[in-house]
């Protein structure tokens, strides 16, 4: 597109643009990844319908089949001259980075991650948009430890990182804070791909008496799906919680899923295409999209959540609430989970 | 009998050139059945990585630790050792040839980048020599303890950047200047793609290559022990040590393919979930270049150019990059399938007479 | 009269070379037919077009006076025709009785029934006197017993023609003579043989017609009995041979190799050579005379360093050896002429050239520091071709491609073009015509002249009497006697073989 | 815990990791014993996979019910065979390089498997889950038995015990049969095999399409079993250790099906020693490589040097010296 120089507010000058375009690049998981490659993908189709956009022109994505094509992809678009090229996933980031030096004029925006430069301050033809999945996490844990009844729930994730710390640690914390007692397993699987793996994890969590178990592992939480669902079969009342999207589908027939977390890229992706057609691109901006600004949460469609009580979820209505309102900050990081843990005593 | 010796060798010159020339058109009819245009998708193709400097830049990047990986496997191959490690011995090389740049990032430019690839190559030769070893004194075949390597170098070069060298975003920190392969030249001259110097690492070890192999005693040596361990015994070599010495060499390859990646294409290394696959595409490489240092660079070429072509071919042509794959297992298939070629040939030849 | 065999005509090609060329072999019903032909005249050939294994270009095939097209084994097997390979066709880990019933298995409810099978060869092999053990796995049985079963094989399929190959290439004098005896029940049986073999001698003795092939032509039938092995052997090369004998003066100087009671054990920790003494004297050519499997293999890698040795020394020059690396021996002047010349004698996907400097490519001038000159090797190796009349295209060529006889004059002139002190000669005229064999007792004697030691093993008696100056005969890994040529023969030489001293002396008694 | 609970988690777990690899290391003896090397199993198992989540679906929809992923894995096996005919065709017909052509088939396999799923869902990367899965399950009876049936009848798939009995038939079939003997010969001695009047090519051909056969139903085992549904990273690796398992079961459809009970073992170690109290405080990097040093030091410690069929990768040429 024709970027101005002064940056931050490209696009056409009046701000509103006609001829608006968006693409953005996936990272090897595709746009069918049952994440958040997926719902960023949704969320742009979406803002392209609302617009009368051609998909698959004026919206567009291209896949990555490995980490070395981020740089090229995302170069592709900008010499396509998209208005705005979304780099999905924190792997991304340094390609954004380098595309973003190189290209002043080019609109970029980041996914789970954010863009900074040389000085560590963020970039300013970048959007860098993050969640806060604590949140979301917390309140899925406040699910879990109303519900268990054996007083066990497990954690798994797929490769330990910054990230992945962020679900546990949210959503250790809201266990707790309902259920002081319970105990808590956590594992990583160190690898987001290996469904095998994380069915091993699973049975052995749930053979070690555990009844919830909360994934954020990819692919590999797959494998947890699979091995509650057969538990469920042979008459054990075990559940799993779903991430990122609403993963109730998965847990048919046996109906396994609890309840998901949801981490609206789609909502944050549409939000920022919007501003950016608008003319009002937040480049050098990070934006943290939570409970209050619908970016995290819990599903709302009320029937996949049947196996939870509307007292039980009264109780999470007032921790959201909490939580939005700053009485409560949920933990990201182990230490502030620790901190966090010695306030509830 | 002099002519049927010249004419072999147009034979096996030709081969991968009919193949790639199969491959294509196997690819087009795949895509014309499933209702992409072909001629559109080439077209991309060709016109991208050979007309818009930044991907021809990044085509030339991306043959970088491919030739590598695929001398790594070629080098193996010559001595009659089967290299599936190049993965996880590109993996090691990389690492090190990170940590070290970071390490001793004080270092003028001169003495780090040569120290740092160098590291990488030895890291990787270590990898190899694990192997080498286990077949040389546990009879152990390489073929399944190079596959052990792997994993075990995935897991441990991950361990190692998150307990070592862990920064924001699942990945070691950048190298410093002192230790980079970029160049700003080459950046501006493909409008700033990721190529970087390491091509001309790549290319002498390809020369490095073919001179152990062909010109010196040592590469004697190695061929005749991978074509015959007994005579090679009889005739005075130690087999052991050249099974040794030849899966350390091999792994040499892998790891300066992986300090390519390491100080010139990324200038980091993220923590890896799964195997990257630039050394089973050494396989690939190696057996289109037929084993040869000149013909791993044709290969590396064409794998090269196709993988980087796929994303215009994506973009505009809309045609998944999994054709790429599949275009490429193809001339694989024909290119091993030569006897299939030459005899086409040789009907060609005698019809037209 | 019609011939159980008949082929005429015979036109085979090979990329680059016409093996048989307009061929006609006509065999009688109950016959030993001889096939002669120098190496690579295309004998196995045109066995091999028999039994199917080869398309001809041209000319055809009548067996038992029926025309036939025989385009693969199975219907020369369901003609009655067998044949016992040149190369055994045999596999090592199967036992001798799988080997026999493969491809035509005895079986109960779908299991294969190996003890039934097991009768059956036993049946075969006590009929036509032919021992073997039906459980043992080939890689454990003798070459003697190797062959044996090749023979059952064809037998269990009931052949009444059957195709030797040159069956005595790879045996003991004992073992021949069995075979010999073999070979004449099967023909009273009725059965009709076609013997290929390089020895005229034994065609002599139990042929009864001889066809013999020359570059690929036929050259002509004979009936034995009107022959002689000159006229034979004439046919053969096309011109006059001599069997060469060792008829210069012995004039031993100093020993060049001692080796003092030398144990070597085998895999299975087993000594093969016990407690063995030996010396070989420059400018003698010491013949070790034993039946395979006795030690004499073991000995020679001891030697060259292919073998730990146990206990014991080895002496080369006054300077001991023992147990040191294979090239350091070679550098302080062992050569070796290895028994099994694909095995180790040569890397078959080199080139002649190449492989012309197995053992001295790191050498001036064949390399300085490390790199090769490879126009140097290719010069020496031209220069070696041309010595010692190797028949190959071009020194680029692949040793692979060249005929066996070719094969072994190459490793031949490598090991003496290096003029060692001790040249190890270790069944060096295994198979071949007697063009080359002829060639190479030459080349031995040539080095024993020079005052060489030469250390020569052979399962041919004829060679190790004619050649040697001192025989020393080993049984079961020691040296249990040392005879003179001129003072004994093949009947006392096999005594010995057999471990009977005594006898022998009785034997040598009556002699003189 | 202790020790019987650990085991408890422990061997189903094992056992069922196991069960995708002892099919495929059965069809790689299959193969090398006739004298095909087959490095293709990996894409072998992606075919497998593949075609287990799309007909599994499939069947699904014809209302089959549970029957649905049985008859997926059988279409699976014949969809395997038929594409490993690529690799026979190769190997045996055009005398390529089987390592290559194993190659070929491992890349044709990723990049097909791949290319339709997006052709067939609308561009997205995997399929849809499957419905009906086979389970993992308590043998009736059996898992009553004290000690034993927690640690081997409980929480196992029948696919487990399917796989383990077929070991056995592949290890009559090889050692028992004339089929067997004659497979066997052509991988070791194809010449004399050829004098014998045995179709030398048509052995290989049936070896490499069993080995394509048995790879299919590992891959198709390990979608119904454990992924659910097929993506190009549903398979990465399984057919690798496959091959190894084939190799350190030394060529012995028995000893394959041991060596691949050993890798589901030390895999299921290496994750479920998280939760055991001793083994907690090791970093991780040691349990996760802990199955493949196990398996280093298994084959230099006590298998010992394996016995590769003697012709194993090197095409038949009829008459070639
Ligand atoms: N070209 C080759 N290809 C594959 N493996 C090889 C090759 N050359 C040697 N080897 C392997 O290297 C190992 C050592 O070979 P070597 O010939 O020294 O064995 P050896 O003679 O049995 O051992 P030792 O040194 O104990 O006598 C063997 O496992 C052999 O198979
Ligand atoms: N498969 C083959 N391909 C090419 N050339 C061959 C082949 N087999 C035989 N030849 C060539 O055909 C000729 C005849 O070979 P053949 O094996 O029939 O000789 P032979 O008379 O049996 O010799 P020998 O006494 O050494 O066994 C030789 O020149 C040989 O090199
Ligand atoms: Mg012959
Ligand atoms: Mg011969």
């Amino acid at each position: 597109a024709c970027g101005s120089k002064d940056s931050g507010n490209s696009g056409n000058k009046d701000g509103k643009d006609d001829n608006f375009t968006v693409a953005m690049v996936t990272d090897t998981g595709g746009v069918d990844d049952k994440s958040f490659n997926q719902s960023a993908w949704e969320g742009l189709k979406a803002f392209g319908k609302k617009n009368d956009m051609k998909v698959g022109k004026d919206v567009k994505y291209l896949q990555s089949t490995s980490q070395a094509d981020y740089a090229p992809n995302l170069n592709q678009l900008i010499h396509q001259n998209y208005d705005l090229v979304y780099g999905i996933g924190y792997l991304m980031e340094s390609d954004v980075k380098k595309a973003a030096e190189q290209n002043p004029d080019a609109q970029l925006a980041i996914v789970d991650s954010v863009v900074t430069d040389d000085n560590k301050k963020p970039m300013k033809n970048v959007a860098s948009i993050t969640f806060k999945e604590q949140q979301g996490s917390f309140l899925v844990g406040v699910v879990a430890g109303m519900t268990t009844k054996s007083k066990k729930i497990g954690f798994i994730g797929g490769i330990k990182s910054e990230l992945i710390k962020k679900f546990e640690s949210g959503f250790k914390a809201g266990v707790k804070t309902v259920n002081p007692d319970a105990k808590i397993f956590v594992q990583y699987a160190g690898d987001f791909n290996a469904p095998d793996k994380g069915q091993a994890i699973a049975a052995t969590m749930y053979g070690k008496g555990a009844d919830i178990i909360y994934h954020s592992a990819g692919a590999t939480g797959n494998g947890v799906f699979t091995e509650a669902k057969t538990r469920k079969k042979n008459g054990e009342n075990v559940w799993v919680i779903g991430v990122d999207r609403d993963q109730y589908e998965q847990g048919l027939p046996e109906d396994v899923t609890l309840t998901s977390m949801v981490k609206r890229v789609d909502n944050a992706v549409t939000e920022v295409s919007k501003e950016t057609q608008q003319g009002k691109f937040p480049g050098g901006k990070v934006l943290e999209f939570g409970l209050k600004d619908n970016g995290v949460g819990i599903t709302t469609n009320k029937d996949h959540m049947e196996h939870v009580s509307a007292d039980e979820l009264k109780k999470v209505e007032e921790y959201k609430n909490k939580i939005i309102n700053g009485e409560i900050k949920a933990p990201k990081t182990d230490k502030e989970y620790d901190a966090y843990l010695s306030s509830l005593k | 009998m002099k002519r049927i010796f010249n004419n072999n060798r147009l034979f096996s010159f030709l081969i991968p050139v009919i193949s790639v020339i199969l491959g294509l058109l196997a690819g087009a009819i795949i895509m014309l059945i499933t209702g992409y245009n072909p001629l559109l998708a080439y077209q991309s193709i060709i016109h991208s990585i050979f007309f818009e400097p930044y991907y021809s830049g990044e085509t030339i990047r991306a043959m970088i630790p491919l030739v590598l990986s695929g001398l790594a496997v070629a080098f193996a191959f010559r001595t009659g050792l089967f290299n599936i490690g190049v993965e996880g011995q590109l993996l090691v090389g990389w690492f090190t040839a990170v940590a070290v740049g970071i390490g001793f990032g004080d270092l003028p430019k001169a003495v780090l980048l040569p120290l740092a690839i160098i590291a990488a190559a030895l890291a990787g030769a270590i990898w190899g020599f694990v192997p080498g070893f286990l077949k040389a004194r546990f009879k152990v075949h390489e073929v399944i303890t190079t596959i052990m390597m792997n994993y075990i170098a995935l897991h441990v070069t991950n361990y190692l950047i998150r307990t070592y060298l862990y920064t924001q975003g699942e990945r070691t920190p950048s190298v410093p200047e002192s230790a980079s392969l970029s160049s700003k030249f080459l950046m501006d001259l493909t409008q700033g793609s990721r190529l970087h110097w390491g091509f001309i690492v790549a290319l002498i070890a390809a020369v490095i290559m073919w001179f152990i192999l062909w010109k010196t005693t040592k590469g004697y040596e190695l061929r005749s022990v991978g074509f015959n361990p007994n005579a090679s015994k009889y005739a005075g070599m130690n087999v052991n040590r050249n099974v040794i010495l030849s899966m350390a060499i091999s792994g040499a390859f892998a790891g300066v393919a992986g300090a390519m990646e390491g100080l010139g294409t990324y200038q980091y290394m993220t923590i890896n979930s799964t195997f990257i696959g630039i050394g089973f595409d050494g396989i690939a490489v190696a057996l289109l270049g037929l084993n040869t240092s000149i013909g791993v660079i044709f290969g590396a070429a064409l794998f090269a150019g196709l993988k980087i072509g796929s994303i215009s071919m994506q973009s505009i042509a809309g045609v998944p990059t999994d054709l790429v794959q599949i275009i490429i297992a193809l001339i694989i298939f024909f290119v091993a399938s030569s006897y299939l070629i030459r005899w086409l040939l040789v009907r060609l030849k005698k019809g037209g007479k | 009269m019609s011939y159980v065999i008949e082929m005429r005509n015979i036109r085979k090609e090979f990329p680059g070379i016409v093996a048989n060329d307009d061929i006609t072999l006509q065999v009688n019903k109950g016959e030993i037919h001889a096939l002669l032909g120098e190496n690579g005249a295309g004998k196995s050939t045109l066995m091999n077009v028999l039994f199917g294994l080869y398309q001809p270009e041209k000319g055809d095939i009548r067996v038992k006076g029926k025309k036939v097209n025989i385009t693969d084994p199975n219907i020369a097997n369901s003609l009655g025709i067998g044949m016992v390979h040149q190369h055994f066709m045999l596999i090592d880990k199967f036992t001798v009785t799988e080997n026999i019933i493969l491809g035509s298995e005895p079986t109960l409810g779908g299991k294969l029934d190996l003890k039934h099978a097991g009768k059956q060869v036993m049946k075969l092999s006590e009929q036509y006197g032919l021992d073997v053990k039906p459980n043992k796995k080939i890689e454990d049985i003798s070459v003697g017993m190797q062959q044996r079963v090749e023979i059952l094989k064809t037998l269990y399929r009931g052949a009444d023609i059957l195709i030797f190959d040159e069956p005595t290439a790879v045996l003991t004098p004992l073992e021949v003579k069995e075979l010999t005896k073999i070979m004449k029940l099967l023909v009273k049986e009725g059965k009709s043989i076609i013997l290929i073999t390089h020895k005229l001698k034994e065609i002599m003795e139990i042929c009864d017609r001889c066809t013999v092939i020359r570059r690929g032509k036929g050259i002509g039938t004979v009936e034995v009995k009107d022959t002689n092995p000159d006229q034979l052997a004439s046919m053969m090369v096309g011109r006059q041979v001599n069997t060469k004998v060792n008829d210069e003066p012995y004039k031993p100087n100093g020993d060049v190799l001692i080796v003092d009671n030398l144990t070597v054990v085998d895999s299975r920790k087993v000594p093969v050579v016990d407690q063995l003494n030996l010396t070989v004297k420059g400018g003698e050519i010491l013949g070790i005379a034993g039946v395979d499997g006795n030690g004499q293999t073991e000995l020679i890698e001891a030697i060259s360093g292919l073998r730990k040795v146990k206990k014991g020394s080895i002496t080369l020059n006054q300077k001991e050896i023992t147990n040191l690396s294979p090239r350091k021996i070679t550098e302080k002047g062992v050569g070796h002429i290895p028994e099994d010349r694909h095995k180790h004698g040569l890397v078959l996907d080199f080139s002649v050239g190449e492989n012309i400097v197995l053992q001295t490519y790191y050498q001036k001038p064949q390399a300085t520091a490390g790199y090769l000159h490879y126009n140097n090797i290719y010069q020496k190796a031209k220069s070696l071709i041309k010595e010692y009349d190797v028949r190959t295209p071009d020194a680029y060529t692949p040793a692979r491609a060249l005929s066996g006889g070719n094969q072994q004059k190459a490793i031949i002139a490598r090991e003496i073009d290096r003029s060692p002190d001790l040249l190890i000669a270790a069944q060096p005229t295994r198979g071949l015509d007697v063009g080359a064999i002829e060639f190479i007792h030459n080349k031995l004697i040539e080095e024993r002249k020079q005052g060489k030691a030469v250390l020569l093993v052979s399962f041919e008696l004829d060679e190790i009497l004619n050649l040697s100056d001192r025989i020393a005969v080993i049984y079961e890994g020691r040296i249990i006697d040392i005879v003179t040529p001129s003072e004994t023969n093949e009947n006392e030489l096999g005594l010995l073989m057999a471990g009977q001293k005594e006898k022998a002396a009785v034997q040598r008694e009556e002699n003189f | 815990m202790d020790i019987m609970h650990i085991l408890e988690i422990v061997i189903p777990t094992a056992i069922l990791t196991a069960t995708p690899l002892i099919f495929t290391a059965l069809g790689g003896v299959f193969s090398e014993r006739s004298g095909v090397v087959n490095i293709g199993l990996e894409g072998l198992m992606i075919i497998g996979a593949f075609i287990a989540a799309i007909m599994t679906t499939i069947f699904e929809g014809w209302g089959l019910g549970g029957a649905s992923p049985w008859l997926a894995i059988l279409v699976a096996a014949i969809a395997s065979a038929v594409f490993s005919l690529l690799h026979a065709l190769a190997s045996i017909t055009f005398r390529a390089e089987q390592v290559v052509s194993g190659v070929a088939i491992n890349f044709l396999a990723l990049g097909l498997s791949v290319f339709l799923v997006k052709l067939m869902f609308n561009g997205k990367g995997q399929t849809p889950y499957i419905k009906h899965r086979i389970d993992k399950t308590n043998i009736p009876f059996l898992h009553d038995i004290p000690v034993i049936g927690p640690l081997f009848f409980s929480h196992v798939t029948y696919t487990s015990y399917i796989a383990i009995i077929i070991a056995f038939i592949v290890w009559y079939i090889i050692y028992k049969t004339p089929f067997g003997l004659r497979l066997r010969s052509v991988g070791e001695h194809p010449a004399a095999a050829d004098t014998l009047g045995i179709n030398v090519s048509r052995m290989r051909y049936i070896g490499v399409m069993l080995s394509g056969a048995f790879a299919g139903i590992g891959g198709a085992v390990y979608l119904v079993t454990i992924s659910s549904n097929f993506s190009g990273t549903t398979i990465s690796g399984q057919g690798y250790l496959a091959l190894a398992a084939m190799i350190f079961g030394k060529w012995n459809p028995i000893g394959a099906m041991g060596a691949a009970l050993f890798f589901g073992l030390a895999q299921s170690l290496s994750i479920t020693g998280e939760q055991v109290p001793l083994l907690k405080d090791i970093p991780d990097v040691y349990l996760l490589i802990a199955p493949y040093v196990l398996t280093i030091l298994a084959l230099t410690g006590f298998v010992g040097r394996a016995d590769a069929p003697k012709a194993s990768g090197i095409p038949y040429i009829k008459g070639k010296r």
